[in-house]
Parts: C-alpha cells; structure tokens; sequence
C-alpha cells in the first residue's frame, strides 16, 4: 500500500477537504480510485459518473496511475 | 493571445478587444457572459469563480491555438475568478478575421470549448443567502 | 434599440454596448466591422460610405425588430456614413439575450441582413489614388 | 407623357446626376423604366439586372409604377 494524493475542488473540496491522501494498491485503475473515494466519510456523495484529470488532462478510463502523476477529480465544469 | 486567459481582477472589455485586432482584419466578433440576476427560477446577487488555475490555463492555451489554426483567427480569452456581482463581466472571447464567417465561428467554437473543457466552478448566490454549486449538466439552456 | 441607425460620426462602441445590455441578458455577442488595408488584392487606403438614408433607416428599423421579436433579443446598431480611413469602425451589431444561442443567431442574422438589405454604398480609396465602387454581387468573400 | 422623377446613388449617381427626370407613359411597368433609363446618356452602362426601390422598398418585378412614388434606382448594395 502506499500514499496518493488527490487535488479537490470547487463541490468536492468542500464534501472531502484538499488534498486528500489515499492509501491505495499502486498502479491504480481509474475504477479502483473511484471505488476508494466512494468509502471516504461523506465519498457515497460522489457521483457514479467522475470527472478524473490526470497530468491536468482528463483521463481516459482505462489509464492506470502509477502514482507520480498530478491526479484530481473535478465535479461539472461550469465556467463560461 | 498568449496567456494568462484567468484573472482575479475586473476585466477590461478595451483590453481584450485590442490584444484580438489588427489592420489586416475586417471583422472582429465578441462574446461576452455577464453576471445575470436570475437563473433556474432563482433570484442571484452574486456568484464565486473557483478553478484549477493550472490545468485551466493548460486548457485555454489549448483551445485559442487550436481554434486559431483551424480558423485562421486571431483570439484573445479572458475569464474571471472570484467573487462577482450582477452585471459584472464573467468572461470575453474576442475573434478577429479578415471576414466574418471565420470570425463568428472562432468565437463561437473558443466560448462552446470553454464551457466544455476548462475546469472553472460557478458557486451560485441568491437572494434567499443560500447557495449552490451550479451543474450544467443537470440542466437545460446555458 | 430605435433609430437612428445611420451616423455621420464615430461610432462608440461602448454606447452601442450599453444600448443592448440588461440584467436579465447573460450573454452579450457583438460584430465589429473595422476598415482593412486591402480588399481584392489591393492596398486601401480609406473609403467613403453613402446611403439612401430615409430607406435605410427604415430597413435597418425593420431588421433590428424582426430579429429581436423572432429570438427574444435585444439588438443595437450602428453603421457609420462618410469619409473613414483604415482601422476605423464601420459597423457595430450587439445582440443581447439570456443565453449564447440567441445572441449569436441574432448578431448573425442582424449583420447578413444588413449586408443584404440596407442601401448603403462603399467607395474605396487605393494607395495608387484611383477610386471604385465596391460590388459585392460579382466578388467572392465578404 | 408625364415626368417621372428618379433618384439615384453611389455609382449610378455619378453616371446620370440625381435626380434624373425621365418623359415617360404613365403607368409605367419595371422593365419600361429600365429601357427608358438605358436610353438616357450613357444609360447603357447601367446593369441588365438593375435594383429599384419604390417608396423606400425594393420593387417586384410586376410592380406598377402610376407616379405619385418615390422611385430610386439602387446600384449593388454594400454596407455592413
């Protein structure tokens, strides 16, 4: 096991706090990240559906994360 | 335009305008989304901008050189940060281009991308005091 | 906006802004058409604009109130007449509306029917000193 | 025969002075107006299809025209 971190923001920062830290099997498929959010206090308010930017992209889903990345989950953008 | 496309300060119109123009373009179209005072039904005073500035600017950079290449435009982006009221600027696309169907569709193409691609959250202020974090996907119209 | 539509004096684009602007309209879209230094291949070098002025008042009138009835739009217009040089603005649109489809539609349509339907004449000024009417019907662009 | 007054602008303007009085039949059809204004000095320069506004619209082509109009004859419009 070892320590992620992952940037919040915006609706997610204020339910989860930022950065949060992980401890996670590495590599990480995007599922199993989503999956360790979800048993966080207050992650079942995630939705099943997560926006994960990965380097400052957004991630594919079958990207794995090898743990040196910049990982976030973004809610719904909304700028504009 | 190069960046910074995000500020944190009032944007000037002028200044967005002048970085976008010059003498060999004819027709020069601008978009700008102001703060309204009402929206879903509900009365808004005032709405916060937050953003993941870095990735932000990433996407930005991103989609005012593609847009650029593609359409032959010259475009200057701003987008505003922070705590704003209505009536305040909340961003300003501006497209230049020897003719106007190049310049309609560069504008048009740098604010739909903006929408969809730049990670900028919109936390919403009503009259009531209550707030909330607005979801354009839960949503008609924009 | 109502008339006049037609002006012999620079155009002020913030006054035209400000004709269009509400607090209900999020979405402010705006065409600015600048005098550029070639046309056709030629270097120019200004041009005087002419108009059958009761005619195109009226057709302007009728053009800002189709669209604004036909899209929920607010529309501001302004096309300058007489002796322009290079870099000067010869045609302002703003259309406002609460949201960016309605704006763009309606400074869209308000500028092509404008180029359609307004009796307005340009006569172009070249570097060599020679002078012509401009045609847009037997040219390509625009 | 009855006098006609015709304006006209920009190039046409500059070909035949405005406004132009023509000694014409009244009523008078569309394409009459055009044959008597390509038999003014150097009327033949003006367009087969030429554009004409009565009382400040531009005119069909069955229009007739019986006198009490404001007639002009529009080159190519080219505002905007």
């Amino acid at each position: 096991m070892a320590l992620l971190r992952v940037r919040t923001f915006a609706r997610y920062a204020e339910l989860l706090g930022d950065p949060i830290e992980l401890d996670v099997q590495l590599p990480i498929s995007l599922p199993s990240l989503h999956a360790a959010l979800k048993r966080l206090p207050r992650g079942d308010l995630l939705p099943a559906k997560l926006l994960i930017a990965i380097d400052q992209r957004l991630a594919q889903p079958d990207r794995m994360i090898i743990g040196t990345e910049e990982v976030a989950i973004l809610p719904p953008l909304a700028g504009g | 335009m190069v960046g910074p496309y995000t500020t944190a300060l009032p944007i000037s119109q002028d200044a967005v305008l002048r970085a976008a123009v010059s003498p060999g373009q004819g027709a020069v179209v601008s978009f700008v989304g102001v703060v309204r005072d009402h929206h879903d039904g509900r009365a808004v005073v005032g709405l916060s901008y937050s953003a993941y500035l870095d990735m932000a600017e990433r996407e930005c950079g991103e989609i005012v050189q593609e847009t650029e290449a593609r359409l032959g435009a010259r475009i200057a982006l701003q987008h505003r940060i922070g705590d704003l009221a209505v009536g305040d600027v909340a961003v300003v696309v501006v497209a230049a281009a020897p003719h106007r169907d190049a310049a309609f569709d560069a504008c048009r193409a740098v604010i739909d991308a903006v929408k969809r691609r730049v990670p900028i959250w919109k936390h919403e202020h009503h009259a009531d005091g209550s707030s909330t974090w607005v979801d354009p996907t839960a949503e008609e119209g924009g």
